[in-house]
């Protein structure tokens, strides 16, 4: 990388890679179009309250905790696994750092950001609790966490005796509302993530690990992938994801409290099946995974801005994953707008 | 194709089942070409071929398994486009699969049982009477099995008798057998053939795949020889030799090859195992392996010898004894162990352990080597690609892209493929299990040599499998394994591929 | 640990046998308990933990039906309440014993009509039963808040309350009350004992295990593999609504929001219980032991004084141990032997 | 994702650690003021976000919300999340105030989690007036129906009455997080150890998830643990309906006191029996609607005081807390038995 130019080329080739690995494209195609068509029916239905500055401020601001969350499920599920522990460890995350910061030391710039570090260290140290279950001793990953999420509740709840550690420092609480160009910097932070996400599954020796192992478990075993590691590592990042999720939460909501986020658990494998991300592993979207929760929290505002009940908004969100699902497994046949030359899947093995 | 014409004796007996025209094609790669083929009644023909000639797939194309890309099936003289699995067992369509299609959860009688209760549309499931259907069906067949135990819990010999078994509990009009012997030994492959007997005799149509050709002269009436996809011939066993017939499956003069006899004498070997052992499978598994040297492990299904390689590649770990690779100990506990040490694996089932199919052609072949080539963490990726796609041409891996997924491949690349991706690695040890098993006979010329070509240069290779003419062809030294143990060596001298069928099967 | 199971059968039968694991559990949590509390020991208990199990214990004999097919239902509970609420909103006079039974029959159809639902979105869309059934779900709940209501019904049909009160059995207790087992519980045993017998006995209950085993396998052989999953998905969800509508009887009241949440743990209890999460494997009873040592848990935590901020944390340690234990049982299972008895032959030694 | 291009891994590292240096030190920067100027009083929209919608407690309050929309001619809805979850609160709220309303009433399940959210409401100039959330900050005034010291001892005091003086008693809470419920519990562990010494509060308060069937198992096992129990204490609508069906089971109903919040509608059953024996209650249509008036006050102008009359029954002359200036009481606890129960109809 001495050459410049060599530099430059490799820079193109890496943004490829990225790139590609962002999604088959007829997939994320079809959710981008989905998405727009969102925008212009309510911003058509409901100009007034929808198509207003704040409206995409606030969309802006309430996306990244779901964003992601949904793209730590996204890495799980890449490892064919999944996490239902993600709102449990960001809730811990989000204690741990609130009782570092509401001591005297949270007060001072260097207090808050040992407490921040502090509640990412224990969101990994979660992430690597569950991977050790998940490949040390084999328990089925949505049992592991499953059990993991009831652990992990508990323990916010103990450490934060019950009640919501709020008090926290203003300079903390403010960092949600912080916006540059009426953007807001939580979502912005959530796009450098998503990106340094990208990096990891294209461009590593871990990232490519964690996919082919989500492919096919047995074959990674035989190619001499170590299920363990490469587990722990995606657990381990799954849950670093949750515990900042957990610390916006907390600067949000101006406190940490384990009951915060019940809904977000299946709301995430929702925004991350909806993406494209292939629950069986192998497969992970991020920008189908940011777009996705853009567009199910655009639904969401556009039905109230309407003025339908939330309810009517969760069946929305419901029929909304089956359409885009069916589309995907039929949209080749139905909608040959959208088809893309990709290679033929046979479903049947090769010829024995 | 001149060969295929509809013979005299075909003339008055309506065929069972006919092959019409059909072709098959697999994510672009033709399996099967314009095949039709007659069965009759009270005839045992014989579907003759290399692994991956496409006899199993027309099988499954009859049997509903599979959906042909053109062609039709006729039955009893309707024509059908195509089958499911259940019109055609109702039509009297049997098949016993390469790979059982077991049900691993249930136990023997009921997979003997379930498949002719369901047909029957009976509603309740009544032990005494799946019992009674089961104990009839090896009564048939001559065979004694477990009916009670799981048949996740079977050897593999018995998982073989239970889908015969399974296939005669029904009266059936067309019986196809793929490759039914795989793991049998000599006498139960004499009741087995018994039973052929009985069924020729009672008039049904019987399809017998194999690739063993002295089965094919000791069970058929008719042969039909298939390559690449298409009829090559068709006619009587007693117009053809083991020669002829061998010549028509693989379309060369001779199965010789061309083979050096230099094994690096003088220098470690490259794998030295001493006293192997695992609990309950297998035990006292000494061999070596030379540098430069091909060494074949043969035995049936079952007799251990998956298990032994497996435990020298790190998989399934041996309890008891010693490996060494280029004279060094090394104590192999995992399959990174293995890797490490300098032994490389590829594995018996392709699409399940040994590629990731929906995954790209470059990053199955650069899965051994990311750490190699990485640094501070990143992937040097242009290096990387570099280093599949000289792999990728030296192995002539056809492809318009490494990132095309494995799947668009057919048998042969794929195989390529996975053996590219360990030679990536350049391991002192290649242990292969049944390397050109669903291989065209093109490619597995072209993997052969490519294996020769690599112990020209030193690498040690250890060949797992029962493809007799493959190893009397590629390997210097034939090991047989049975019930667990070593129990015969041939070597140059008397290498040939009834020396080791009567070894295997004794 | 591997070597030392490897190497004694008798240990590893013992452990390897789930069922006798789940009673070993279930003694030891009653017999630490009892030390503690030796009120424990005693037929209130027992009752107590009867009656709270029904509910859990109809709900899982459903989802064990689902499992062992090879899927995973997580709308069971969506569809219990949505049956339940509906046929007491549809009948709110049903009286006396006919009243009973039409308001059982109105739940069951409309659970079967909810599963048939399921069954079209997973065989039509193609999706993985996960997928789909977390779409349903979120489409059962909408439809119900919006188009049939959410306000507690707190005067349930008079057929349903009477049903509860009759008592199999009823004790007088040291406090001067009484302890009794409602009639309730018959419908569980009853149930419990029609399933067992679909599952052992019939053909179709056979092909539900076949599906689950190998569902290729099961296709090649000639078993119906689409009508076998849309008659799971029928029986689960008739099941389901069973088991909503003995809930309602139970506490009196249709709550649309009693349920939420709880869909896993029902789960957790099946797996629990020895049933298999990739499919081919479970029973009635094993899910029996499972709801019933969840139940025990549960119960044994307020005797056992613990401070009610612990219980979550106590209850997901629990849980991960039962399911790591579960786990590990799983892996000790015998493998198949090879070795033949030492041959005539004289095996080949070192002899190059 | 260009500069991945030459991103080493000390540049991955710089990266993430400048990440972390903003989140802990960007805080100083102030958020946006709004400028728009306030609206009338008599105009615009009042919204009314709830815990949750489509339950009886709720409905009830929706209307007094129509009442007051009645009264007033102001258009004033009631919006609430499917299930009682802070982060679907938090986003309705946000997104209500996307829509510019003159008054947002709002009654938070965590009051901690919509500070955030409320200061940007008021900075848009939008009146807030919150309810159950006594210790808020960012609202204009916090309307409680009344002093919650008082609605625990009041509990208590009844309880006590019914027990003697002595005896066992358990306690339940919807949640431990729940700020009013621990209010009341405590307030009235408080009165039982100064006035009451002869009884005794086994244990810390049971948590009932807000839900009638937990309520009802742990009661059992309580029972179970503890035979010599005499009294409960709920503080959740749901404790009681759940508590006096395990009374009512075990045939308890003469022995062992039950008091606490409740529903008319959902206890009459319980209460006919004598297995729940008194509940207490404020009227969430009345509160509904107090709210509302005290946003139009607010929003007109005008300053909350103490005596100030929202024009609604038990709300006419409000006490302003000693310990929190915005938080506005009144004098509105309703108190049923037996007796009275059938005067309800919610």
């Amino acid at each position: 990388m001495n050459d410049q130019n060599q530099g430059a080329r490799m820079g193109r080739h890496i943004t490829a890679r990225i790139l590609s690995a962002m999604g088959s494209r007829g997939s994320l195609v079809r959710l981008l179009v989905v998405s727009i068509a969102i925008v212009i029916t309510f911003s058509a239905l409901a100009p007034t309250s929808f198509l207003t500055v704040g409206n995409f401020e606030f969309l802006a601001q309430a996306t990244p905790e779901v964003a992601l969350l949904s793209l730590g499920i996204s890495l799980a599920m890449l490892a064919g696994g999944i996490d239902l522990s993600v709102v449990a460890i960001a809730n811990l995350a989000g204690i741990a750092s609130g009782l570092v910061m509401v001591t005297p030391i949270g007060a001072t710039g260097g207090g808050l950001a040992l407490a921040i570090l502090l509640g990412v260290a224990v969101a990994v140290v979660c992430g690597v609790i569950n991977g050790t279950l998940i490949a040390g001793l084999r328990v089925p990953p949505i049992l592991a966490t499953l059990g993991t999420s009831q652990l992990y509740g508990g323990i916010g709840l103990v450490l934060s005796g019950g009640t919501a550690v709020s008090a926290l420092p203003t300079a903390f609480t403010d960092f949600a509302n912080i916006t540059f160009a009426g953007v807001p910097l939580i979502f912005l932070l959530t796009l450098l993530l998503a990106g340094l996400v990208a990096f990891v599954v294209t461009a590593t020796p871990v990232g490519v690990r964690i996919r082919l192992l989500g492919a096919n478990a047995v074959a990674a075993e035989y190619s001499g992938i170590s299920a363990r590691r490469v587990t722990i590592s995606t657990y381990a990042l799954t849950g670093g994801l949750a515990g900042v999720a957990g610390l916006i939460i907390s600067s949000r909501a101006s406190s940490a409290d384990t009951n915060y986020g019940s809904s977000y658990i299946l709301l995430g494998i929702v925004v991350a099946v909806l993406a494209g991300v292939n629950p069986d592993g192998g497969h992970i979207t991020i920008t189908g995974v940011i777009v996705a929760a853009i567009a199910l929290q655009t639904l969401s505002t556009g039905l109230t801005a309407v003025g339908v009940s939330s309810d009517v908004v969760s069946i929305a969100q419901g029929a909304f994953l089956i359409a885009m699902l069916a589309v995907n497994v039929y949209g080749g046949q139905v909608v040959p707008l959208f088809r893309r030359r990709r290679f033929r899947r046979a479903v049947e093995p090769a010829p024995a | 194709m001149s060969t295929m014409t509809s013979d005299p004796e075909h003339g008055s007996v309506r065929p069972v089942v006919e092959a019409e025209s059909i072709s098959k094609t697999f994510g672009g790669v033709n399996a099967l070409t314009d095949v039709t083929v007659r069965f009759l009644p009270g005839e045992v023909h014989c579907l003759a071929g290399e692994n991956g000639s496409g006899k199993s797939t027309l099988i499954k194309i009859i049997s509903g398994a599979e959906v042909p890309t053109a062609g039709s099936i006729r039955i009893s003289g309707h024509a059908y486009p195509s089958l499911r699995p259940q019109q055609a067992i109702r039509l009297g369509v049997e098949v016993i699969y390469q790979d059982f299609s077991l049900l691993p959860n249930l136990d023997a009688a009921e997979n003997i049982a379930l498949p002719l209760l369901t047909l029957e549309g009976k509603r309740v499931a009544s032990r005494k009477r799946a019992m009674k259907i089961a104990e009839e069906a090896i009564g048939r067949a001559g065979i004694r099995l477990d009916l009670s135990t799981p048949v996740g819990d079977l050897t593999v010999a018995d998982r073989q008798l239970c889908a015969i078994a399974r296939a005669l509990a029904h009266n059936s009009t067309f019986l196809a057998m793929d490759e039914p012997t795989t793991a049998l030994t000599w006498r139960e492959v004499d009741s087995l053939f018994d039973a052929v007997g009985r069924l020729r005799e009672q008039g049904v149509a019987i399809a017998f795949i194999s690739h063993k050709l002295q089965e094919v002269f000791d069970v058929a009436d008719r042969v039909t020889v298939l390559r690449n996809g298409r009829i090559v011939e068709t006619g009587v066993p007693s117009q053809y030799t083991h020669e002829s017939l061998s010549q028509g499956m693989t379309g060369r003069k001779s199965t010789s090859f061309p083979r050096s006899s230099a094994v690096w004498a003088g220098k470690p070997a490259a794998l030295r195992v001493t006293g192997l052992g695992r609990s309950q499978l297998f035990e006292g598994i000494s061999f070596t392996v030379g540098q430069g040297e091909v060494v074949g492990l043969s035995g049936l299904l079952g007799s251990g010898r998956t298990e032994v390689a497996e435990a020298i590649a790190g998989v399934h770990p041996a309890d008891t004894g010693h490996i060494s690779v280029l004279g060094e100990e090394c104590d192999i506990r995992s399959v990174e162990g293995a890797v490490s040490a300098g032994i490389a694996y590829v594995p018996e089932d392709r699409l399940t352990q040994g590629l990731f199919l929906d995954q790209p052609i470059g990053d199955n072949l650069s899965v051994t080597i990311l750490s190699k080539f990485s640094r501070a963490g990143r992937i040097r990726a242009r290096a990387l690609r570099e280093a599949s796609r000289t792999m990728s041409a030296t192995l002539r891996i056809k492809t318009r892209s490494l990132a095309a997924p494995v799947r668009s491949l057919s048998g042969g690349n794929a195989q390529r493929v996975l053996i590219g991706k360990w030679l990536l690695r350049e391991p002192a040890v290649l242990v292969l299990n049944g390397p050109t098993v669903g291989v065209d006979v093109g490619s597995k010329f072209d993997i052969l040599s490519i294996l020769n070509a690599e112990s020209l240069r030193g690498l040690g290779i250890l060949i797992i499998s029962d493809d007799l003419p493959e190893l009397v062809a590629t390997c210097h030294r034939v090991l047989v394994m049975r019930g667990g143990r070593l129990v015969d060596e041939l070597d140059s001298a008397n290498l040939s591929e009834a020396t080791i069928l009567e070894a295997i099967s004794a | 640990m591997k070597s030392l199971l490897s190497t004694h059968p008798r240990i590893r039968r013992a452990i390897g046998n789930q069922e006798v694991l789940l009673l070993v559990i279930a003694l030891v949590i009653v017999g630490a308990v009892s030390v503690r509390n030796p009120g424990f020991l005693g037929v209130d208990t027992l009752f107590n933990i009867l009656t709270s199990a029904l509910v859990p214990f109809i709900f899982g004999i459903g989802v064990t039906l689902v499992l062992i097919a090879g899927g995973i239902d997580v709308s069971f509970l969506t569809v219990g309440i949505f049956a339940a609420y509906l046929s007491c909103r549809l009948f709110p006079q049903a009286d006396g014993a006919p009243g009973a039974l039409l308001s059982i029959a109105v739940a069951v159809g409309v659970g079967v009509l909810l599963g048939l639902v399921n069954a079209v979105v997973v065989l039509g869309a193609r999706l993985s039963t996960l997928i789909a059934t977390l779409a349903t779900s979120a489409i059962f709940l909408g439809a119900l808040f919006a188009f049939i209501g959410g306000t507690v019904i707190s005067d349930i049909p008079h057929g349903l309350v009477g049903m509860n009160s009759v008592s199999l059995v009823r004790i007088p207790l040291a406090n001067g009350g009484t302890t009794r087992l409602s009639a309730l519980v018959i419908i569980g045993v009853v149930l419990a004992v029609l399933v067992a017998l679909f599952l052992r006995r019939t053909i179709a209950g056979r092909w539900v295990f076949a599906v689950g085993g190998d569902e290729e396998a099961a296709r090649r052989v000639g078993i119906p593999i689409r009508a076998t999953r849309v008659l799971v998905f029928a029986i689960a969800g008739g099941i389901a609504g069973l088991a909503g509508i003995v809930q309602v009887a139970q506490s009196g009241r249709a709550d649309p929001t009693t349920f939420i949440g709880g869909e896993l743990n029902v789960i957790a209890a099946v797996v629990l219980g020895g049933a298999l999460i990739t499919g081919g494997r479970g029973r009635v009873r094993g899910t029996l032991l499972g709801v019933i040592v969840i139940q025990i848990i549960n119960s044994a935590l307020i005797p056992l004084g613990i401070p009610a901020i612990w219980q979550q944390a106590v209850i997901g340690l629990l849980l991960i141990l039962g399911v790591s234990l579960q786990t590990i049982a799983n892996r000790v299972r015998p493998i198949r032997a090879i070795l033949a008895p030492p041959a005539s032959s004289v095996p080949i030694g070192e002899t190059v | 994702m260009k500069s991945g291009s030459s991103m080493h891994m000390s540049r991955k590292i710089a990266v993430v650690g400048a990440l972390m240096a903003t989140l802990a030190l960007a805080g100083c920067s102030t958020v946006s003021a709004g400028s728009s100027g306030k609206p009338a009083a008599g105009t615009g929209k009042y919204i009314q976000v709830v815990k949750i919608s489509g339950i009886a407690w709720f409905d009830r309050m929706k209307a007094g919300v129509a009442d007051f929309a009645k009264k007033t001619g102001i258009n004033a809805s009631q919006i609430g999340p499917t299930t009682a979850s802070p982060e679907l609160e938090a986003n309705l709220l946000r997104s209500a105030i996307t829509q510019n309303p003159t008054v947002l009433a709002v009654i938070p399940i965590d009051p901690a989690s919509v500070e955030t959210a409320l200061a940007q409401a008021r900075s848009k100039g939008i009146t807030v007036v919150t309810h159950e959330a006594p210790t808020i900050t960012n609202a204009d005034a916090d309307i409680e129906a009344f002093d919650n010291a008082s609605y625990g001892e009041q509990i208590m005091s009844s309880l006590a009455k019914c027990m003697n003086g002595s005896g066992d008693y358990a306690q339940f809470v919807g949640s431990l997080t729940s700020e009013t419920h621990m209010d009341w519990a405590n307030a009235g562990l408080a009165m039982q150890e100064k006035k009451y010494p002869g009884m005794h509060r086994i244990a810390q308060p049971f948590e009932s998830n807000d839900n009638a069937a937990t309520s009802y198992t742990k009661t059992k096992q309580i029972l179970q643990s503890n035979p010599g129990i005499k009294g409960f204490f709920g503080d959740s609508s749901q404790d009681v309906p759940g508590i006096a069906r395990a009374i009512q089971e075990a045939g308890l109903q003469d022995k062992i006191c039950v008091f606490g919040t409740g529903v008319p509608s959902e206890t009459k059953q319980y209460i006919a029996d004598g297995s729940a024996d008194g509940i207490f209650l404020w009227d969430p249509k009345l509160a509904g609607e107090a709210m509302l008036q005290a946003g139009k006050i607010l929003a007109s102008g005008k300053k909350l005081s103490a005596g100030v009359d929202l024009k609604v029954p038990g709300y006419t002359s409000m006490h302003q807390s000693a310990t929190n200036p915005l938080e506005f009481y009144g004098d509105a606890i309703l108190s049923i038995t037996k007796a009275n129960i059938d005067n309800y109809t919610f």
